[in-house]
Formats: structure tokens, sequence, C-alpha cells
């Protein structure tokens, strides 16, 4: 009989109050548990970037006796103008400003021959396949797996045939040749899942190959272009191995000076010159990946996952 | 109108080559790229394999001698097993917690561009970058080891980049911290296309949050995961300026890679048979990966 | 040029799959042709194969009098509708009306004009600026039938146009392509899988299955006289009721060899009526009940087995002789699970088809 | 200078005179550390001022190992610099075989270099089949234990003689928290020290049956097993040495952190731009003093054929000039390596230097690894030593039984 009535009161009592967790407020330990592993995890990812920047700050002294996260006593600018314009490789003592326009004229017509090309094949690809054309495909995609040291001894073969050896036109069309099968597959996935009908619409209103890529499709795949571009830029600023083999010092990119500045040990090695040169060098596409960072996981979403 | 200007109607079929035209010139590229470099190139380092070219490529035919000395040779059976133990335990690590950190984001957090730039910013420094940076901070006198040292732990050590048995780790440490950022974008695409009535769904069944990860949200993203498998794969696969800017393949040949290996052999010592045969072994690994999986994604296309 | 549109021994095959075969077909100068089926019978292909977006493998295609079959879709005099829009998404209205007069090198005013008198008909002047992203699902439709009207073309092509509309939306505009064709009269093809869109529209209705044309016939006949067991049961809500039985030619009998038979003197045989199994059809709507099956020339006792109220009329689920039929009676009269209730039908209206061939006796 | 003036004349004559043409020459080499690099600055100031032309420095940064295979890459790809630096040997044998390097025989018998050049095995490995194809340019020996008299005095001990009293020093070194050899962490720093060793321990005829009869027996022998005895013992020494680069690890001298560093005679250019003097602040032992003899490696230009007169003219100036005199004392004195020719007055060497003078006019001369063996097998013992070298479960036994198995093969 007590039960029953025991029973009946908690019933009574959960019709009142309403049951389950109240919503969290912004310190439940979940929220705490969610933040702080973010944190932690931050950490990890930002302690090379402010160990490079407090590095370059601080000069030689500094450095052999503290410690490398401890922020500059006294901060100098030195080992930044060093490592621009003073730092020496050999006999040349220009630092890195020379590779750095070097690098600004490899990227730039790099950037364009690539992205068109891969985009131009991701078109074809995805829109006017013919007969062989997903055989073309899957091989282009193998070649993504090829380890470049494969190819390196071929390819100054062919370019040796071409007569772009050691040109910066032979550099720009390796860099295209390899950034071919990623930037594929991400135009044609993002090709493949514009509507059909609208290409089909496009035809019936009397476009054709090039109306189509250009007045339609081109206007309609900004997401897979900046994602292709960051993926571009970083690549071929980042590059060392083609900048070093493919062409002659007049045109070494700034990838292969920073090597120089880093392995060329003069005495003692100056870190501080090293970590900005290696912050100089990074900077370009540090600073597109701050500014387009949004519109990358944008085009990953449109470009990566389906297909 | 249309019909005034086309008063010859072609009844005919074209010939198949000519038909949309401009379509086979813009695949001229690919099929140029495709068969004379991709193809092209891989068979004649397959062919080369077989020669006892030096500094020069030559046609002399020696069997399969570059392939017997390749596998007596310690070095490479270090660089293979290397590469085994990295790209496992990478691969893994990767996709957990670029899946972990997309995860996170994904849970309608504050500052979610913040902590997502902070994540992804590695990806746009190069591997020679990371490698520095790294050796820098791992470097016992300056770095981590120093620092913990110096707060009083005195028998704290920590030199992976100077111990044989640990120098992998420090290149895990290194590659995580540069390739996780990409997967995680990845994933966090792949995670923003599931339907939010999924959630709802499962929050109306009672399913706690980690399981409709593992159980529901996990399957729907399989090819969000095969993307990401493509991308890390193959990123291992050609793992080589990370070694050579943090550890040159030391201490002694314990942080050797098979790239490594196939980039010295073919320009340093100057023996191209022996570096081709290498560099043959590792698309035979490649095609061994691959094709299982392209014959199951062709398999699945025709159902 | 009696023909608009002549399709002759067309074969569509993507490798050893045949998806079209020796398919012919002739639509006449301002018909209103509805090709009908569910999906994968091959209508949008045959559709997209006038169009000339899917290149034939064998036969032609000839649009008011000329072979077209290697045309580009540009060049055939054709307008096309798609299902979703397909509006290009980067252009207002004004420019996805004009993209096409643009490509074929229209003057300029001549262009001007006809988007006006387009939009005119349409009634999608205040939306000319606007881009489709701010449109409407209907506004968008009718954009995209502007489309095709502005290209003055004798042939219109429509690919499900209403199917991703909802269901007031989609009345409304098909009322209004009707209307659209009454006064245009042009040639259109129109793909559907709505069988209602299918009667209300058409001259003439193509049903197909399987890439082939099953019967091509005005919509009256098609329902009342359908040529096999497939368009039969395709075509009508709710389905016909299917009967296995044994045809007595010289009685002209039907018995289900279950305890149902009955006469089916008056039903018009397409050739010498045979004895033989058979498929008998019977729509529900054609099944009287209650007091109005006095009189009919067949009448049995039905058991209610389950009864659907829709209003303006009651689907009834019911059981006669061990033969699940179901009829349409008004939706005023009171019918409860487990009555009895006789019911009775006009053996001229049913269906009869042979049990192999499944084709019309 | 007269003499050098007369010399580059005797080059305009046979360079069909068209030397007023001035040409940018682009010069790869991998000289970048601070003596290496003001060492090459001394050839391009010479180069500029005496020719009209114009020095194009191509330095690659790294080592031998980094740029050798971009200055391959370079010449078989058809895109030639005007010269390019490779050690002594056979590194560039192929190249010249393929014919793709400039015949320089006129030149060297018009200027007589045979008649010089000293020791004349040097332009021995610059020929082949009869046709000299480089200009060696210095002489590099292995065989310097470089020590610290810093470390030394901190520790307490006198700076040792040779070989067997620096193993006996070692320990009070330890003591006193120095690390008692220096060693970088790169392969061929392992793999030349263990050379010196070598010959050192095992003696000249035992370093020659394995170098040049590439004779097995020997190399299995209680001679090299001496050899690896102390290898693991130097081993133990320098475990404490986190560095990478050569001159890492001799900056570690230099400060006094270090007792010594086995390392060819380039580490001298280290000491001497850090302003230390020898005799005084530290001390060189020829084949580490128990064997004084030297090898002659060292560097060599070659000049790829271009196939246009007015460049091959330049590069056979700079061939004339590199050999001339003046830059030979000029190059080496930075540089901290011997000069290939026999007939000039090198005063101005400082002790270590002399030295390695005085041995070389003895004829206490080998050649050098690179001369004897093929960068592949170069290559398979570096990996050998460089294993052995950094662990210390690597027995001895086991590395020689590896060696052995190398030399064998050897080509």
């Amino acid at each position: 009989m007590s039960a029953t009535e025991i029973t009946t009161a908690a019933g009574t009592a959960s019709a009142v109050t309403p049951r389950g967790a109240k919503p969290k407020s912004a310190f439940a330990p979940r929220n705490i548990m969610l933040y702080g592993t973010l944190i932690v995890f931050s950490i990890y990812y930002l302690l090379p970037l402010y160990v490079m920047l407090v590095t370059s700050l601080k000069d030689m002294a500094e450095i052999r006796v503290g410690n490398v996260f401890s922020p500059p006593v006294e901060i100098t600018f030195q080992p930044w103008v060093k490592a621009w314009s003073e730092a020496c490789t050999g006999i040349n003592c220009d630092g890195l400003s020379r590779g750095f326009w070097n690098s600004v004229r490899i990227l730039i017509p790099s950037l364009i021959l690539s992205v068109s090309v891969a985009a131009l094949t991701g078109y074809v690809l995805a829109c006017w396949r013919f007969r062989g054309s997903e055989v073309f495909f899957g091989i282009l995609l193998l070649g993504a797996f090829i380890p470049y040291q494969v190819l390196l001894y071929p390819l100054v073969i062919i370019l040796r045939e071409m007569g772009l050896f050691g040109s910066l036109w032979g550099l720009v069309l390796v860099h295209t040749i390899f950034a071919m099968p990623i930037n594929v597959l991400l135009f044609r996935n993002y090709f493949v899942a514009l509507p059909e009908e609208l290409f089909k619409a496009a035809r019936v209103d009397g476009a054709g190959f090039w109306g189509i890529f250009f007045r339609i499709v081109i206007p309609m795949s900004l997401p897979i272009f900046v994602v292709s571009g960051i993926i571009q830029v970083t690549g071929i600023w980042n590059d060392f191995l083609f900048g070093v083999v493919y062409t002659r010092p007049e045109n070494y990119p700034m990838t292969v000076q920073l090597n120089n500045i880093v392995n060329s040990v003069q005495g003692v090695k100056e870190y501080n010159v090293n970590m900005a040169a290696t912050l100089l060098t990074g900077l370009v596409p540090l600073v597109v990946y701050f500014f387009s960072g949004r519109l990358f996981v944008r085009g990953i979403a449109a470009g990566a996952v389906k297909g | 109108m249309s019909r005034a200007r086309s008063g010859g109607a072609r009844a005919r079929p074209p010939i198949r080559l000519f038909r949309n035209f401009s379509s086979k010139l813009a695949a001229i590229p690919m099929v140029l790229v495709g068969l004379g470099v991709f193809v092209g190139g891989t068979i004649w380092t397959i062919v080369h394999s077989f020669t006892d070219s030096r500094l020069l490529p030559r046609l002399r035919w020696v069997g399969f001698d570059q392939y017997e000395r390749l596998w007596s040779t310690r070095r490479w059976l270090v660089s293979i097993e290397n590469l085994a133990v990295y790209g496992i335990v990478s691969l893994v690590l990767t996709m957990c917690l670029g899946f972990l950190l997309a995860a996170l984001l994904d849970r309608k957090i504050r500052y979610e561009d913040t902590f997502r730039t902070i994540f992804l910013y590695p990806f746009a420094l190069s591997f020679i970058v990371t490698g520095l940076v790294w050796q820098w901070i791992l470097n016992p006198e300056f770095g981590i080891q120093s620092i913990v040292r110096g707060l009083g732990i005195s028998g704290f050590n920590f030199d992976p980049l100077y111990n044989p048995d640990l120098v992998i780790i420090g290149l895990l440490i290194a590659g995580l911290w540069q390739g996780t950022g990409l997967i995680m974008v990845i994933m966090l695409a792949g995670l923003r296309g599931i339907d939010e009535d999924i959630w709802k769904a499962c929050r109306v069944d009672g399913i706690p949050v980690w399981k409709t990860y593992v159980v529901v949200i996990i399957p729907m993203m399989k090819p969000v995961f095969v993307t990401a498998l493509v991308l890390v794969t193959s990123g291992i696969v050609k793992l080589y300026d990370l070694v050579v800017a943090m550890t040159s393949g030391g201490p002694g040949i314990s942080s050797e890679v098979p790239a490594k290996y196939v980039y010295d052999t073919l320009f340093t010592r100057q023996n191209l048979g022996q570096g081709f045969a290498a560099s043959t072994m590792m698309l035979v690994t490649v095609a061994i990966i691959l094709i299982p999986w392209a014959y199951m994604q062709f398999r699945e296309k025709r159902q | 040029m009696e023909n608009s549109i002549e399709i002759k021994e067309l074969k569509l095959a993507f490798g050893a799959v045949t998806v079209l075969e020796d398919l012919n077909l002739r639509v006449g100068q301002g018909e209103f042709l509805v090709l009908l089926g569910s999906s994968g019978c091959g209508k949008s292909t045959l559709l997209n194969c006038i169009a000339g977006l899917l290149d034939v493998t064998d036969g032609e295609i000839h649009i008011q009098g000329r072979n077209v079959t290697w045309e580009e879709p540009s060049q055939r005099g054709i307008g096309m509708v798609f299902q979703s829009y397909a509006l290009y998404p980067q252009m207002t209205v004004e420019g996805n009306l004009s993209f096409g007069l643009k490509n074929a090198r229209v003057p300029k005013d001549e262009i001007a004009t006809r988007i006006a008198r387009a939009a005119a008909v349409l009634q999608i002047e205040p939306l000319l600026k606007r881009k489709p992203g701010a449109l409407s699902g209907g506004q968008r439709q009718r954009v995209a039938i502007g489309r095709a009207l502005v290209r003055d073309v004798d042939v219109f092509l429509f690919d499900e146009p209403l199917s991703n509309l909802d269901a007031k939306l989609r009345a409304d505009l098909r009322v209004e392509i009707k209307r659209l064709h009454q006064t245009l009269k042009n040639t259109m093809i129109y793909v559907t899988h709505d069988q209602v869109e299918a009667m209300t529209l058409a001259d003439r209705i193509a049903i197909m299955k399987g890439g082939q044309i099953m019967q091509l016939a005005p919509p009256s006949e098609i329902y009342n006289r359908p040529v096999n067991k497939y368009v039969a049961g395709f075509i009508g809500s709710p389905a016909m009721n299917f009967m296995e039985g044994q045809l007595e030619a010289a009685a002209q009998s039907f018995d289900t060899g279950r305890g149902l038979s009955f006469s089916v003197q008056g039903y018009e045989f397409v050739g010498a009526p045979t004895s033989g199994p058979v498929w008998l059809g019977l729509r529900p709507e054609h099944i009287q009940s209650g007091r109005w099956a006095d009189g009919q020339p067949v009448q049995l006792e039905a058991l209610v087995d389950m009864v659907e109220p829709m209003g303006s009329d009651t689907q009834v689920w019911a059981t006669v002789n061990g033969q699940e039929l179901r009829f349409r009676m008004d939706g005023q009269e009171p019918v409860a699970i487990g009555d009895r209730m006789p019911i009775g039908f006009d053996p001229a209206r049913l269906s009869l088809f042979d049990k192999k061939t499944e084709n019309r006796l | 200078m007269k003499k050098t003036l007369a010399l580059l004349a005797s080059t305009s004559l046979i360079s069909v005179g068209s030397a007023a043409f001035a040409v940018d020459l682009e010069v790869t080499h991998w000289w970048t550390s601070g003596g290496e690099a003001a060492a090459v600055a001394e050839f391009a100031r010479l180069f500029n001022e005496n020719t009209e032309h114009n020095w194009v420095d191509g330095a690659i940064a790294g080592s031998g190992g980094t740029a050798r295979p971009i200055m391959i890459g370079r010449i078989t790809g058809g895109d030639p610099m005007g010269a390019t630096q490779f050690n002594h040997g056979r590194q560039a044998e192929e190249l010249v075989e393929a014919g793709l390097m400039l015949d320089l025989t006129d030149l060297a018998e018009a200027e007589g270099w045979r008649d010089f050049v000293n020791p004349t095995s040097l332009l021995d490995s610059c020929t082949l089949d009869g046709r000299i194809y480089c200009v060696p340019i210095n002489i590099h020996s292995w065989q310097w234990l470089w020590l610290s008299h810093k470390a030394y005095e901190d520790a307490g001990v006198p700076v040792p003689t040779n070989w067997d009293e620096f193993v006996a020093a070692a320990p009070a070194l330890e003591e006193a928290g120095k690390i008692p050899l220096a060693m970088g962490g790169q392969p061929w720093q392992s793999n030349g020290a263990f050379g010196v060793m070598a010959i050192a321990l095992a003696g000249i005829e035992a370093w020659e049956a394995v170098h040049i009869d590439q004779n097995a027996e020997v190399a299995a022998g209680p001679e090299y097993a001496r050899v690896f005895e102390a290898a693991a013992q130097a081993r133990a020494f320098s475990a404490r040495s986190n560095v990478q680069d050569w001159n890492q690890a001799t900056n570690l001298v230099i400060t006094g952190q270090a007792g010594g560093q086995i390392m060819g005679d380039w580490a001298q250019g280290e000491f001497q731009v850090a302003g230390l003097v020898a005799g005084e602040d530290y001390s060189c032992l020829p084949g580490l003093g128990v064997n004084e003899i030297i090898s002659t490696g060292g560097d060599a230009f070659y000049f790829p054929k271009v196939n246009n007169p007015e460049v091959e003219a330049a590069q056979l100036e700079l061939a004339s000039l590199m050999i001339s005199q003046e830059a030979q004392v000029a190059f080496n004195l930075k540089k901290g390596s011997l000069p290939v020719r026999g007939d000039i007055d090198l005063a101005a060497a400082n002790d270590c230097m002399q030295k390695g003078l005085e041995i070389l006019a003895t004829g206490a001369i080998l050649p050098d690894a690179n001369q004897t063996f093929s960068p592949d097998t170069q290559g398979q013992i570096e990996d050998l030593m460089v294993e052995f070298w950094n662990d210390p479960n690597f027995s001895a036994e086991e590395a020689q039984r590896l060696y052995v198995e190398i030399i064998a093969s050897a080509d």
C-alpha cells in the first residue's frame, strides 16, 4: 500500500519538475572537456609557430642561454633583415630576396597553367566522356602514387628532348604534370556533381564545348578553383626538389635558398636567422590560408567528398 | 531561324574522332601526361631496372641482379620496415586525429574558424620547414628535454631524433603536425554533409553521441574516408623531404625510407639500375595496395 | 510536311546494354504527345535522343521534315524544359532567356522583343532582373519554359517539368501548359510518370516499357482499350482489378476455377474469341454497388474487408467468392467492414488478356 | 703575376682569339661553409679581374651528395653549366665517356701541366684514354686528427701526440664533461673517419690490398679487425656529440667542448675563420700521429661541352686560371687545402699546412677512396659505417663481416 503511494508521489513529482539534465551552461563538464581538448591540440599546432617567431626575434647570445620557449628579452629584427637580404650561400650574399622574386615568377605561370589544365581535363572527364576517357583518368590517379623520384630521370629526358630543360617553362611544365592527378580528381568530382540538366540546357541553347566551359561551368565553380588554387600555391611555393633539379641557379626558388641558408653553416648555426628565413619562406602560403580558409573548407566539401 | 542556317543537314554519322572535336583536343594534355609521363616513365624505369646502368642509362641486361642485391641490402630492409611502421601508425593516427578534431569542431562550438585555422595552417608549410622547426624543438640541448629538465626533473629524457629506437616517433610528431589539418577539413566537410535528421533520429532513439559516431556516422562517411585514405597513403609512399630535413636518415640508418634510398642510389651513388630496381619495388607495393581497391571501386560502379 | 517529328528504327545501346530498340514514332504537326512510363522505361532517353543530347546507335530522327540525326541540339529547332529547371544560376532571368539567342547571334532588338513577348505570356515580367536563386519553384519553371519559348521553335520538349513542384503548383502549371499549347499550337513532347498529367494534357499518349512503346493512342482509348495487361495496370487509379481464370469461347463465359464464374457477353473481342487461360481486368470505378448494382448484366455479392473513405467517394476492398476486388462507391453511402452487398458491372467495359502473351483479346 | 699573365696570353692563343667577348660563366660547386666560401670567392675575384668574363656563382648547399645529382641532371639534361666541381676520381667517369665534357688536353699540353702538377696521380685521375678532362685544383687529405688545447687544459692532461695517447686521455676528458671525439652524424663523416683509422692502424699494405686490389681476405684479416675494434672505441668516445654537420663538430673542438675530431684538412679553414692559431690553440696530427701519410683526394673542375666557341674560350681561360700559381696560392690558403703545384712557395701557410706539404714532398701519399672505389661501393660502405657508428650494439665483428661482403663485390 505504502509502496503504491511512494510510486504515485514520485510520479507526481516527475510530472511537476521536468526530467533529464538541464540545458548545459557554458561551464558544464562536457563543454570544459570539449574546449579543453581543442585547446590542448591548439597548443601542439601553435607551438612550432610560436617557437619560430620567438627565436627569430632573439639574438644569438640569448638563444644560447635561454630555452626555445622563453619570449625574447630584447626584440631584434636583425635576423629578419639578415635572412631577407644578407645571408650568404657560397659567395652570394643577398639572402632570400632573390629567391622570393624567382618563386613569384615560377608560381604565377605554374599556378595558371596547372589549374587551367586540371580544370579543363576535369571538365572533359565529367561532361564529355569519350571511349577510353575513364582509362586515362585511372592512369592519372595511379600517377598520384608514383614517387617523384621514379619520374625525375625520365622527365629530364623528356624536357631535354623538348628543349625546355633548365628553363622556367620546363619547371612550369613539371609543376603542371605533377599537379594533374589530384587536381583533376578535384575538378572532375566537382563538375560531376553539377546538375547534368544544366549542361543539356546549355547545349540546346547552342553553347558548344568552350561556351559551356566558360559561360556556364566556370562561373559556378569558384569554390573548387579556390581549393585547387590553394593546393597549388602551397605545392609550388614549397617545392624544393623540382626547383633545384629542373632550373638553373638564376631561377632557383626561395626554398632552395632557404635550404642553402639553413645548410650553409658558417661557424655557429644561426638559429634566429634560420627561423626568420623559414617564416619568410612560409609567409605566402600562410597568408593565402588565413584569408581563404573558409572558402577552402567549402570547396573541399563540394569537390573532394562526393563521388 | 536556326533551320535556315543549316540547310544541308548531315544525315550520316560523322567520324567518331571528329565528333566533339574540341573535347578531344582538350583531352590531349591528359593523354600526353598519362601515357607519356606516367606510363612511359614507369615502363622506362622498369626496363632499366634490369640493366647495370650507372651514371647514365644504358641497356646492358643483368637480369634480376639488381633486385637480388636490393633485397640483401640492410639499408633497404630497414627503409621498408620504417615505412611500414611509419605508414601504418601515421595512417591510423592521421585518420583518428583528423576525425576527432573534425568531430570536435562539428559540435557547434564557438570560435570554430579560429580553431580550424590553427589546425590547418601547418599544411601551408613545406616539409622542409616542418622538419627544421621540429628538429629545433626536439633538440635535447635547447628544446623540450632541456625545458623539462630545467623544471627540476633532471632524469627526463626525450631526444627522439638522437635515439634510433625513438626516431620514428620524432618523424611522426612532425608528420602528423603537418598533415592532420587537411584530413580534418575533409572529415569536417563530410560531417557537414550528413543529414541533420540522422542526428535527430539518434537522439530520439537515445543513442549516446560517441555511439552515434561509431555506429551511424562513420559508416555513412565511407567515401570521405576513401578520399582521405588516398591522400594520406599517396603522401606516405612519397615520404622523403621530412626525413631529409629532420634526420637525413639518421641516427645511423634508423630513419631511412625507400624514397630516400631511391634518390640516393640514383643520384648520389650513381647507380641508376639499383635505384630503378628500388623504385620498381615501390611501384609494385603501391600496385598491390591500389589494385584491389580500384577493382572494388570498379565493381561497385557496375552494380 | 505532315509529321512534325518522325523517328525511324531508332536504336540506342551503351556497350552491351540496349536501351532503345527499333523504335518508330510519328508525331503530327501541333500534336501534344506524352511519353508515359515508370522510371527506367526509356522515355527520358528517347526525349534526349530527339533533342540530340544522346548520340543514337542506329536509325533516323526527322524534325519538320529534316533529317537531324546528327545535328547539334541547338540546330534541331527544338526548345527543352527540364525537371530541375536547369537555370544558369549566375545569370539573371533575362540572361537565362537570352543565352541561347546570343549564341545563335540573333540581333539585340530581336532578342528584346522575344523576351518581352515570352515574359508577357508567362507573366514573369517583374522577375527579369532577378537571379534564379531568388525565385520560387513555380517561378523557376516558368522561366525555364520561357527559355524554350523565346527560341521560337516548332517543337517543345518537356522532361518531367512538374515533378519537382508540390501538388498544388503542379496542378496550376499543368493547366498553364495546356493553355500554352492551345495558344501556340506547337508540337510538344512531354515526358512524365504521372498518369494524371498524361491524361489531362495529351492528344496522344505513348506508354513505354523496357525501351519499347507499348501503346500509342489517345487517352480515352488507352483508358478504355488498353492493348495489354501492363498498360491496363499502369493507367487508372486505383489500379485495375485482375482475375485469373478460364475463358470459354463458345459460351462467352469466364470462370476463376475457385467458385466464381460469370458471362462476358457484350465484350468486344479484338479477333475471334478462343478458349483458354486469361487475365480479366475490371476497373474499380466500373463496378456498381448497392442499389446501383441492379440492372447490371453481371451481378455478384461482395464481402467488405476494408474501407478507405476519401470524402467524395469511398474505396472498398472486398472478396467475391474468394476473389479480391476493389471498387468505388459514393462517399455518402454507409458501409462497414463485414457488410455484404450486391455488386454488378457491364462486360462491355471489361478487358481480357491472353494469359501467356498478356495481349488484349 | 707575370707568369700568370703569360699563361693567360698563351691560353687566348689557343682559344681562337675570341677572348675579348665577355661571357657569363656559371660555376657550380658545393662550397658553402665559411672557409670554403672565402676560398671560392678568390677564384671568382681573380676570374672577374683578370678576364673579360663574369663568374656566376652557382653554389648548392648541403654536401656533394645534394649537389652532384643536380649537376649531373643539368649536364645530361642538356643545360650544362660553364664549369662544375667534382671530387677527383670516378664521379664524372661516365659523363666523360659519354662525351659530355670538354677536352682540356691541348691547353694542358701547352701549359705543361704534367710538369708541375704534384703528385701527377692527380692528373691521371683526370685522364681518360690519354685525354685530360679536368683541372685538379687542390689536394685534400682525410688523415688528420684535430685537437683542442683548451679541452685538454681543462681536463688537466697533456695534448696527445698520437692515437694511443688520445685513447688514454679520453677518460680524463669524459670526467671533465667533455666529449672526447666530436663526430657529425652525416654518413660520409663516419665513413671518412673509418678510412683514416684504416690507413693509420691497419697499415698501408693492408689498405692498398683492400682498396686497390679489392682483396676481401685482407679485409677479413687481423689488421682490419684491429681497425674495427678501434672504431668501436671511437664510437663510444663520440656518443654524446649530437651534431649533424661536420663544421658543427669542428665547432665543438674550436670551443673546447670536445677533445678532438677526425676530419680532413678542410677543417683547417674553420679554425682559421675562428681566429685560432695552429700549434697554440689547436694542433693537428696527420695519420693520427701513427702513420704519417696522406691521401690525395681533392676537388677538380670539369667543363661541360656547350658547343659555343665563345663560352668554350671562356671555359679554357677559367681552367687555365684555376691552375695558375696565383689562384692556387690564394685559393688554397683560404681553403686550408694543399696546392696541386709543386712549384709554388707557400710560406704563408700555417703549421698544419706545412706539415702536409712536407709529407707531400716525401711522397708518402695514397690515392683517395673516391679514386679507388665507385660511388656505388662508397655508398654501400657509407651505409654500413653510419649504421655501425650510431648503434652501440653493432659489434665490430659483425661490421667487419659485412664490410668484407661489400669489398668482395666491389667494382
